[in-house]
Order: structure tokens, then C-alpha cells, then sequence
């Protein structure tokens, strides 16, 4: 870090030590998935858009701040060690980007300064059910009807469907060709006749996916992103950045002080604090030393002019080592496993806590961190593609 | 080592394992668990009446008292098929584990508590784990101090399986000694409402309830301790580790038929998922993950029922590869189902969450792992 | 084990005591892959014989010996444990329960004496340049000229063709339809004119494969094993034998016992000796156990009416944790690994050895070990087989 | 930690890059390489003198030695280029180890020895391990008993890879402390036909030759002692580890390339065995690996160069993960290309007996696992 850099990281502290309240940090802590308490969110969000950092990597003409990668690295683990709550990241991380590239002037200047702001929350209508890593394979219909498309089908694994105020989503336009092809981009306000929710109890027993049903919804056609039959286009780009976006080893950082936490209160078999158990240290050297490595390939990534290749690999080691740090934590937490403290978790909890003080979370956090090599495309997924796109192979 | 004689059932284990299958078959459908496992904390599951009717409570009891005095392999029988259907019923902590620590007990506790426990009327907590200690086997805190008719206990018990539906508590207490030591534990019996128990009620991810229990002052009669004796605490817990790693082993065979199952059914990119070569190898290491399970536990069984010097060494084994094999099958099975894996109303997940519970229980990996090596180095000396 | 069984354990013992010399039991001891010493391998194979004893798995008829499963298992222990050098297998376990199934009165009697007695020695010609596990892609051509099948082509990976007098070797017979019809399985002796051989050296620097050259070779008809054009049938029944003949648990206790001693001369980076490392003991005993756990699977097998699943379990599981523990062999042996000891493995040697006193067989263990998934169904192959055979997947 | 200023090679090294990436394409070719490896033990590597007149043995050493001040970047370009290239010359023995002990040394000795070593015609050894204890970095058990003008050494010393060619020794022998200590170590030179120095010479796996030798009163001058600071021996060591694995970054990267080109080129079952989705994610996790142990080689580069306090927690993170990474990718190799890779004539094989020499040498994974976490605690703390 320079001096620029060094003041900079500084100024970040100085800003959240000023306006990260303690029941906001709370919600960063208690976070087990990707998404923090959604109220909490929001009023971070409408805190950071005060001080004009809700979006830093936007460019600087529709709200962004004109960092450095360095600065936006800084800024991004700076947030995460404070345990500032996560923001609803589909607006910001990839609508925006879309519709600065494929937007029309009107649509640019509709959305994007609601995004920025927080007015606007979006949840990402995408994939259908019993389609899985196969996207192109939607059959959600529109069907062009004067200056509206009538829209009918289902998304599922719809995040924060049931809080998020607007959806952009891929639909069928036509039927003709390859199943790339005839897929439309549409944006739509989720209170629109005919659009329903049925929300998704998780295995931690929290509510954060929905299935989306739309029964004859009417969308204006300027809703259309891009032209008429080429969303998959516009959906590959939105891939790329959900997939470059976002620094795993932030992530990796927080749970890893976690299980450090945990190594410091609960005993080995051997009698010893985990900590001090030599088994268990070195397990947990190997996991940071994994991290340090990934860490270091985000910095490769961020500092390359073509950075496709890794930005693959990163989201691949990113979720499995989280998954691993997870499941060590597990292994210090032992018995403790097995408590469901739902409630404990919720922000404005004031009971006792079971088991040790800083692992109220590791239980659901080991059980959602399943998920991280399903969804954004599949470990399996990610392995084809870094099979034929890097490796060349056929 | 020899299998032969061993792996074929009597006719009347063969009779077991119709019956059980059949009930829980017909009974116990993924639906009408999750409604049990999504109760209210207080609320029982409903088939231990049943359970009782069809005698399996009394599996495990000497005849004399009122039992069918089975071994290893009608616990195998029962915990396989409870861990294929994920059943709920406190079998291991009631039976096992509170009544097994009760046949310590004098004749007049054995004659007061078995019948009722036998009869399904009466179940039981076996409250042994303290805070932040949770993966030692002997490390007791809780004291039980003598006077002149009675013991008093104080303590704290933790993550106490089963206790919210208990009317008895069977727990350990530490009458001499220090805290690590594996000498000097007592097991009482506690009616859980006597006077200075108090009990904090929660569900577990595994669809149980369990209890934080406080110990403040208990005053039990003299008669409340069953034994003192570690050769028989060890039994206890060996008996329920051997019984989970059944239960185990039933669980992961029904996530990798399920597994199989989807991805046949299931078509992505206009071919079946099952087609695919990398899931096709890792399904194939997922069942050799399960099938070395399985053979240490028809070892166990045989070991155990001949009463072989190995049964130490084997259950140790099996333990830390039933912990290694669950992690793998888990994963790959919730893998390879994608997104519905993750979500409540789809079973595959509440087999993963059941293993994981499992996993930590009556002895960690690296626990079995020394255990394994302190009985192998016994072995290759005699 | 029961009484007859311990008492036949003794005799077995007692047997080896008085015939395993010290040379022999060297060659045992010096085996750095699935061959030992040529020449002692048969010296052993004619004490055996003398015995009645060198193939017993075979029907009394044939020279067997009509012992139990769990008697076999327990010959073929003793002889490993006491270091007993490993016979040439290709005659006793494969072609000899080929030639019982599908050979002629004058085959069976021409050649399984001789295969007991250890005159004929057989070696295989299966595999074929640039055909790997694709076996049935074979060329190597067999015309048929009056009595006679003319044969040119080549054979690859033969092991020990420079020693044996005899070839089983597959050739095609037709090429119309499936690669898997139109081949025929033939026997030859090695010193017909027109075999040349081409040795082959290993990693470790020996010899022990070899590519076997057929160019205008004469073999009788009358050494045509099952009908022409149906060799396929014939080489997958020779492959159940070749799967399920070997008890690598065998193996694996030969291998642990050399970890074992290892770790009692070499020291850890700690200073302590590797059997008093807890990492190091751990590590050893979860490969105890895996092993423990395939001998238990081995033993189902051998009771079970239907092994064929299991057969190939036990050859995936059998030879990767072979190359695991061989791993853990070099990570005690530490730079040890580096003296290239050929000639202290030779059976006169009398020279010093360099490192631990008895791992002058590891490095070329552990090289070699590499092989063993790749050889005889590559561990692909075998995981193909079973998510096929076993789980029905398609 | 930031590493876009330091990616960018200068004008020179890009220059060095270019000029070691053609000579040896143009020279070291496999079958080049496998004569010089299958010669005799006497027979040394030919290129050296060719390493000189391009200068590359010059190129750590300092200016006012005939050096170019070359730093650890330039280190990791010629090493890269030598795993790829599976370079069998002793820059590692000489230069580093040999020529960097003597650079410890007094005016003297440096210009008594350095020229000779940077034209090529004088090759070292570094006489360090002993018997049974080559995992430890300070175990010495060699003596150096000092008399009134001379040391004498006793003791044994194994493994001593380029003895077979070298002039010079520069050995560790003990001036106090116990064996096991840091402190109390001397780095002497030692002209390897002194009386008393008994060498037996073989070859090893990786191609190259190496002796045991026995010191038996061995007389050395007392300027033969270089330096006592176990500081600068711990740079000696770190130096060489750094270059190790700069060299086995090399060879992974040769490995998977030749994977991948094999993989497409060979056709099984009517397509190439690179289609196939099993090996396609094998090969994908090998270049994970690969690109992971690069990412660390970057970073420890910068460190060390810019002297930051994180160098040595660095180094330990890459020589873990290096050996991780180098199992893993050689395991992956040799399957894909099956039998041939079993071969003496085919060039798999060869990296993966120079990975698996490399793995164990200055501090196999244990060591520096726990290198990894004293240094990290220390940073932790600062």
C-alpha cells in the first residue's frame, strides 16, 4: 500500500467508525449466507449513497467514485473486517453495469440513479425450475401484444423476491433456432398484475429465495433491454460480472477469524483449546495459506488487462475454500452443531446464546456455504467452462 | 478376520428388518417427518407408542428385565432402516442411553423405570456434555457431593438430547477426581422436575429438541446412583456410537440411491445429468465411500456380538470413516441435486444436516482416530 | 479364524520357514512393483509346485488344491507377510482359468501342466501402440494362410516378454462391424521367427515392460482359444480374472509395515522420530483404517454369491491407497527419495545402502506405484465400469 | 499487499527471459537432457560453460564480486526456465549455495574462489543434511574442534547433491551448542581432495549425481570458516528454497501443457481422451493448483525484493503449496498419459521425480507449515 492508499484506507476507518451503528455491524455479523438483514441493508445502503460510495465501481458519470481496483479493494475489505452488512448486490453489481452497456438513454436515466440511491431494489428473474445450470433451456413466454409483452411462466431460486421492489428477467421471445437464441432481457415492477411469490424455506430455515409466478403480466416493450431476441448476449455479460465481481478472499478473511474465535473457547479431545491443538492448527494453516494464494490471484486479476481466465478459478477456489473453512469451523464447534438459534440471529436479539459467544452464526453458515458451488453456474459449470475457454479443450 | 458366518441373519433378525422397513415405509414419508421436525420444541414424535407395540423398545433389554436381550446386530438392524427414513424418535436416548444406563442401576430403580420405558410411557435424556467441552469423552465438571442419604448435584449440561420430552434424566456427575479424569464419573438417574433443574428448550437442525440443562443444588437419594464403574460408562457410549454409525450407514445409502435416482431423472443440456462423466466418478466415490463404511460396520457387528478384542479398534475405525464418508456423500449429494438441496421441503438436505449432528457425536474424528491407534498399538503387542 | 484354519495357517507357516531361503525371501523383500527377481520367482514357483501348491486357487482336477476362500486368503498372507517373491501371474491367474473355460482337450493338457509346474512361463500381448485402455481398437492383423494364422502387428506393455517362452496375445481376425468383433485370442511360443522384441525401461530404470513386434509370424490354427472372431468374450472373462484375483490388503500390510519402519530410524522437522510425530501417526492411521476397511470389503467379496461390484471396488480402492501409502512412505523417507539404488536391489548385492536400513525399495515403490491405476483397467475405466455395472447410470 | 508496480519485468530481465527461453529451446531439447542424465557419475552436465559466457552465473552475485546484483526476480527467471526445461546443470549447488556461502566469506576467499565459479570453471556442493534427519533446518551433528590456526571436522553428511563434479565443498559443522540448535553453526569451504573427506558418488532419480561423505579429521585453515551468523545461513537456505520453487513453478506449468496437447492429440473410443468431461476437470484442478503456486511466486518475489517483513511467511506459504501442487499436477500428468508416462524415454516421468526431490528439499510441507504459522503469528502481532 502507498501513502495514498495507506490516508485513503484511513479515511474509509474514520467514515465507518462514524456511521456503522452497532445494530447495523450487527447485522454484518450475524449474516450467514450472502445477504444480511434486508432493513439493515437498505439503511447501510442509503448511508454509504450519502457519502457517495454505494456504487465505487461505477464509473464516475453515473455515481461512481473513480477508484483505483487498489482503493475499491481497500474500501470493499475494510467494509467486511467492520462486519458492514452486505448491500442487495443484483442492482448495483449487475443491473447497473447492463443497462450502461445494452440501456437505453431513457432506461439509463430511469434506473440508475435509483439503484445508486437504494430507492430501487432488484432481484434477478432467471432461472426456472427444473432447469438448473442449463439457462438457456427457459421457457418463461413473452409474447409481444401492442406495445406490451404478455408475460407467463416462473422463475425460481428468485433471491429477495418477496422484499425487492423490481425484477429484470430473461424470457422467451421466440422459439426458432438454438435455445440461446429468442431470449428476451425484460425489466418489470414487481407489484404488476399477475405476478405472485411463493417463497422458499432454506435448510437453515430462513426465507431468502422465492419462486416468482407471472400469469398474463403486461410489460411496456421499454422495458425491453437491448434488442428483442438477444438477451442471452446481454445475459453473458451479466454473467461475467457476477462472476468478477466480487473478492472471496474478504470473505475468507471474516470466517477465518471466526474459527480462530471458536479455536480460542472450545476444547480438543486432547483437553486442549482447539488453538493450541496441533492438528487443528495446522488444518488451519493450510486453509490460509490457501487463502493468502487466492488472495494474491485476486490482485492478479484485478491488475490484468485480460483477466477471464482467473476470474473463473477465483469464483471455483473462492466458494470450495469457503466451504472448507466452514466445515473446519464446524469441527471446533463439535456438538454445538446441532442448536437451530434462528432467533439469535435476528438483529434485534437479546436472549443468550448457546454455545461458544462468537459462533451463533457458523451452524448456518456451514449449511448455506452448500450453496455457493450451485449457484452463478456450478462448480461444474465453472470447470467446463475453464476447461474449453482457458485450457482449449473440446 | 472371517465374515462368512457371520453376515447371513437369523430368522428372527430377518423378521426385524421386514417389519421395520415396512412401518417406516409405510409410515414414515419424508412429509409427514418434516411436519414432526417442524413442530412446536414441546410436541413428541408421534410413533413411540407404536415403536413400543411392535417391541422394539425392548430390543436391547436382558429378559429379566422384560427385554428380548438383543445385540450389535439388532441395533444395526433398527438404526440402518432409522437412518435411511431419518426417523426422529428418541431411540437412542431413551432406549440406549437412558434405559442402558438404568440396567446399571440396582433391581428396585431397574423394576420403577424399565417397564415404563419398555411400555413407551416414559422417556429419557442422557446428560453428559459440558459447555465448551463437548468432544472429550470423561471431562466432567458436574459434582456430586455425598451426605448422609443423598447426593447433591450442581452443574451445567449442555446441547442435552431429547430432554424437552423427558420425564427422566440419566446423568453423569463427577464424584472424585479431576475434571479430565476417565475414573470417579457417576451416573444418576434425575426426575427432571426436582427441585433446582432448570432446563433451557430448543430445536436442533436435525429436527430434534434438546435442552441447555442447570444443575443448581440437586438433592437425589443415594439409590440414584446407578454405577461408578467407567467399564460400564464406556459401554454406554460405545454402544451409542455404534449405534449412530448404523444410522449413519443407513442415511448415506439412501442419500446415494436418491442421489442416482435425480440424476437419471433429471435432463440438463438435452441429456440426462447422469450422463455426465465427472458426476458419473464422483457418484462411484461416493458409493466406495459408503461401501468401506458399510464393511466396518458388518465388522463392528460381528466384533462386538463375539466379543472380540477388536471391537474397540473397529468401532474407532468405523467411526472415523462413517465421519469421512458423510462429509463426502453430503456434499456430492447436494451437489449433484443442486438448488432444491438446499431448500426445507426436499429431503436431501435433513440427511446432510442429520449426518453432520452425527459426525460430532460420542467421539470426533481425531478422537476415534487416537482411540483407533491406542487400541491398534494393544493389538499388534498381544 | 477358526481351528482348522489356524492349524493350516501353521502348516503354511511352518512350510515357508523350511523353503523360503534367504535369497528368495530377498526378492521378495527387493520388490519395487508386482514382478520380483525373474529367476527367483521361478525357483519359488518350483518349490511351490513340488508342494502342490503353486496355483491353489485352480479346480483339484487341474493341480488346485480345493482350499477354502478363507484358506487361499490365508496362504496368500503368510507368503506375503514372510516376503515370499511373487510368482509370474499371467499363466496360474489368467490364461489358466481361460484355457479350463474355453480351451480344447489338447490345450488344457498341452499347456496347464506346464503352467503349474512353472516350464511355461506366459506373458501377455493385449495392449497396443496408441490404444491405451481402448483395448478393442487393436490392428495387429491374423490371417489366415492353410493351417496357419500369419501374424504382423505390435504388442505394448508386455511385461517380462524378454523372459517368457510363451505369448496369449489378441489379434484381429475381421474387421467388419464392432471394433469388439472380428478378434481372436491366440497362443504362440516366443521363439517363433518373425517375434522380435524391444525392451522397455522404466522410471525407476529397470526393465520389466516391452513392446513385442509381429511381422510375418506363423502361429498354428491349431492355437486358437474359443472360436475365431470371438477373442472379445474370451478377454473379458480373462479381465474378471485379472480384477478379481489379487487381495491387495495383501499388499497394503507389506507397505505399512515398511512406513512403520521408516518411521522408527527417520527423524520429522520437529526432531522427534516419525512414529512419535502426532501429524505424521495420524495421517498413518487414517490409511490403517482405509486399509482395514478394504479387507474387510475383500472378504465380502470372497464370501459373496455375486462379487462383480465389489471386484472392482477393490481393485480402485486397492490401488490408490497403495500409491497413498507409498506417499506416506516418502514423506518419512524425506531426501532419501533421491538415491537412485538399482543395484542395491539386485539379489547378490552386497554393498552398502543408502538412508533408512529398510526402504532402499521406496523410491522405486513410489514410482512405480503410479502404475498400478493405470495398468489393467486405468482407474477411469474402473469408475466408468461401476457407475455403469453397479449404479445403473447411463 | 499490491502487486501491480511489480509484474512488469525491466528492460533486463525481460531481456534475460528471452535470452534463457532460447537457448534452452534451442538446445535442451528431452532427448539432449536423457543422455547427459543416463551417463556415468563422473560425467558433468555440458551447458555450464555456456551458462558463463551468457553470463547467468554471474547474476546473484554482488557487482564488486563480478556479479550483476541480480535479485530474486532474476532468480525466478532462470529457475522457471530450468523446470521447464528440466535443466540438469548445478546452479543451484554452485551459485547459490556454494557461491552464496563463499560471498559470506572475508575478501580472501571471495577472490580466491568467486571468479573461477562465475566462468564456469569450478563447480560446488553444499554438505549440509545428515544422516536420518533431513527434514530439520539447524540439525548438525558434523564437528568443528578448533585448534590454535586450523578447524578440524568430523562427522557425516549425506545426500550431497553435485559432490560427484565439485572442486569445492561448502559444508555446515558445528562450532557450539547442541545439535539441534540454531546458533552455533559454521558454513566452512573445504577443498574436496583435503585428506579425510571420503566421498561414495551415485546418481539420483532427478538426474543428477550426488555422494555421502564422511569428514573423518578433516584439517581446514581458520579462514576456511566463512561465517558463524545463523542469519545469514537461514538466507543461504531461503535463497535456495525460493529458487526450488521458482523452478517447480516451471515444470507444473511444462506439465500441464503437455498434458493438455497430449490430451487433444489422443484418441480413445473413436474421440480425444481430451473431451472427456472426468480428465477435462482434472486438468482444470491441476491448473488451479499450478496457477495458485504462481500467484504465491509472484508475491514472495516482490517481498522478498522489496526486503518486506512478509518475505518469509511468503516463502513457507509457496514451498507448502508448491509441494501440494506439484503432487497433485504429477499424479494427474502421469494418469492421463498412462503407460507412457511409466517410461524412461518419455519426459513426464522425469518432472515428476525432479518435483518429488524438490518437495523434500529446504523444508518439506510439515516445515514449513509450521514456518508458515510462526511467521504469521509474528505478523499478526506487529
Amino acid at each position: 500500500m502507498n501513502e495514498e492508499e495507506i490516508a485513503f484506507r484511513n479515511e474509509v476507518r474514520q467514515f465507518i467508525k462514524e456511521n456503522l451503528t452497532a445494530k447495523l455491524r450487527r447485522a454484518g455479523t450475524n449474516m450467514t449466507s450472502v445477504f444480511a438483514d434486508y432493513d439493515c441493508a437498505l439503511e447501510w445502503h442509503k448511508i454509504l449513497h450519502r457519502k457517495g460510495w454505494s456504487a465505487p465501481e461505477w464509473p464516475e458519470e453515473h455515481g461512481g467514485t473513480g477508484w483505483s481496483p487498489n482503493k475499491q479493494y481497500i474500501f470493499q475489505r475494510e467494509l467486511k473486517l467492520a462486519n458492514a452488512p452486505a448491500l442487495m448486490a443484483l442492482g448495483i453489481q449487475m443491473l447497473g453495469p447492463i443497462l450502461m452497456h445494452y440501456g437505453t438513454e431513457q432506461q439509463k436515466s430511469d434506473y440508475l440513479p435509483r439503484i445508486l440511491s437504494g430507492e430501487d431494489i432488484w432481484c434477478q428473474g432467471y432461472s426456472e425450475p427444473g432447469a438448473g445450470s442449463d439457462l438457456a433451456s427457459l421457457s418463461t413466454r413473452a409474447e409481444r401484444d401492442g406495445d406490451d409483452y404478455v408475460v407467463n411462466g416462473s422463475k425460481i431460486w428468485t433471491s429477495f423476491a418477496h422484499r425487492a421492489n423490481k425484477i429484470f428477467c430473461l424470457v422467451r421471445t421466440a422459439t426458432e433456432g438454438r435455445p440461446q437464441a429468442g431470449i428476451s432481457f425484460l425489466l418489470a415492477d414487481m407489484n404488476l398484475t399477475g405476478i405472485t411469490i411463493s417463497e422458499i424455506t432454506g435448510l437453515d430455515g430462513t426465507v431468502e429465495q422465492c419462486q416468482v409466478f407471472f400469469n398474463d403480466v403486461r410489460i411496456p416493450s421499454a422495458n425491453l433491454v437491448g434488442e428483442e431476441n438477444e438477451g442471452w448476449g446481454v445475459a453473458k455479460y451479466l454473467l461475467e460480472f457476477e462472476r468478477g465481481g466480487h473478492n472471496y478472499s474478504n470473505d475468507h478473511q471474516k470466517l477465518l477469524a471466526k474459527v480462530r474465535d471458536i479455536s480460542g473457547e472450545q476444547f480438543s479431545n486432547n483437553g486442549l483449546l482447539y488453538k493450541d491443538d496441533p492438528f487443528f492448527v495446522s488444518k488451519l494453516a493450510e486453509l490460509e495459506i490457501d487463502a493468502l494464494a487466492l488472495e494474491i490471484t485476486e490482485q492478479r486479476i484485478k491488475s490484468s488487462d485480460n483477466p477471464g481466465a482467473l476470474t473463473s478459478v477465483a469464483k471455483l477456489v473462492g466458494t470450495e475454500l469457503g466451504q472448507k473453512i466452514t466445515e473446519l469451523s464446524v469441527d471446533a464447534l463439535g456438538a454445538y452443531i446441532a442448536p437451530l438459534q434462528s432467533e439469535a440471529l435476528e438483529i434485534d436479539y437479546a436472549g443468550t446464546v448457546i454455545g461458544p459467544s462468537n459462533a451463533v452464526t457458523t451452524s448456518a453458515e456451514y449449511i448455506n456455504m452448500r450453496a455457493s458451488t450451485i449457484y452463478g453456474g456450478s462448480a461444474e459449470i465453472q470447470r467446463n467452462i475453464i476447461a474449453r475457454a482457458v485450457l482449449g479443450l473440446r | 478376520m472371517s465374515l462368512d458366518s457371520n453376515q447371513k441373519l437369523t430368522d428372527e433378525q430377518q423378521m426385524l428388518s421386514d417389519m421395520v422397513s415396512k412401518y417406516l415405509s409405510e409410515t414414515y414419508d419424508f412429509d409427514s417427518r418434516r411436519k414432526i421436525a417442524n413442530g412446536p420444541v414441546s410436541v413428541a414424535p408421534p410413533h413411540w407408542k407404536q415403536f413400543a407395540e411392535m417391541g422394539w423398545l425392548a430390543m436391547p433389554f436382558d429378559e429379566s428385565d422384560g427385554g428380548f436381550n438383543g445385540g450389535p446386530k439388532e441395533i444395526s438392524i433398527l438404526f440402518e432402516a432409522f437412518g435411511k427414513h431419518l426417523v426422529l424418535e428418541p431411540y437412542l436416548e431413551t432406549i440406549l442411553l437412558g434405559g442402558g444406563a438404568l440396567s446399571f442401576g440396582p433391581e428396585d430403580i431397574r423394576r420403577q423405570y424399565l417397564p415404563a420405558i419398555i411400555a413407551g410411557d416414559l422417556q429419557c435424556a442422557f446428560a453428559h456434555h459440558e459447555p465448551n467441552h463437548t468432544a472429550e469423552r470423561y471431562y466432567v465438571g458436574t459434582t456430586a457431593l455425598q451426605s448422609k442419604d443423598s447426593w447433591q448435584l450442581n452443574g451445567v449440561k449442555s446441547i442435552v438430547s431429547n430432554a424437552p420430552h423427558s420425564g427422566l434424566l440419566v446423568l453423569t456427575a463427577r464424584i472424585k477426581g479431576r475434571k479430565h479424569d476417565s475414573d470417579g464419573i457417576g451416573l444418576f438417574v434425575v426426575d427432571k422436575n426436582v427441585r433446582g433443574v432448570h432446563c433451557d428448550d430448543y430445536l436442533t437442525i436435525d429436527g430434534r429438541r434438546a435442552s441447555e440443562i442447570t444443575l443448581n443444588e440437586v438433592e437425589v437419594e443415594r439409590g440414584a446412583l446407578l454405577t461408578v464403574d467407567a467399564g460400564q460408562l464406556d459401554t454406554l457410549l460405545d454402544r451409542a456410537c455404534f449405534a449412530v454409525c448404523a444410522e449413519a450407514v443407513g442415511a448415506m445409502s439412501a442419500l446415494i440411491s436418491m442421489t442416482i435416482d435425480y440424476c437419471q431423472q433429471r435432463k440438463q443440456f438435452g441429456q440426462s445429468i447422469g450422463s455426465f462423466q465427472a458426476l458419473q466418478h464422483r457418484m462411484v466415490d461416493m458409493y466406495i465411500a459408503s461401501e468401506l463404511s458399510h464393511s466396518l460396520l458388518i465388522a463392528t457387528t460381528n466384533a462386538i456380538a463375539n466379543a472380540s478384542d477388536d471391537r474397540h479398534r473397529l468401532l474407532a475405525a468405523l467411526k472415523f470413516r462413517v465421519d469421512r464418508s458423510a462429509r463426502e456423500i453430503s456434499y456430492g449429494a447436494i451437489q449433484m441435486h443442486g438448488g432444491i438441496a438446499m431448500t426445507d421441503e426436499f429431503k436431501v438436505g435433513h440427511y446432510f444436516k442429520r449426518l453432520t449432528v452425527i459426525s460430532k457425536q460420542f467421539g470426533n474424528a481425531n478422537f476415534q482416530l487416537e482411540r483407533y491407534r491406542h487400541y491398534n498399538v494393544h493389538n499388534n503387542h498381544s
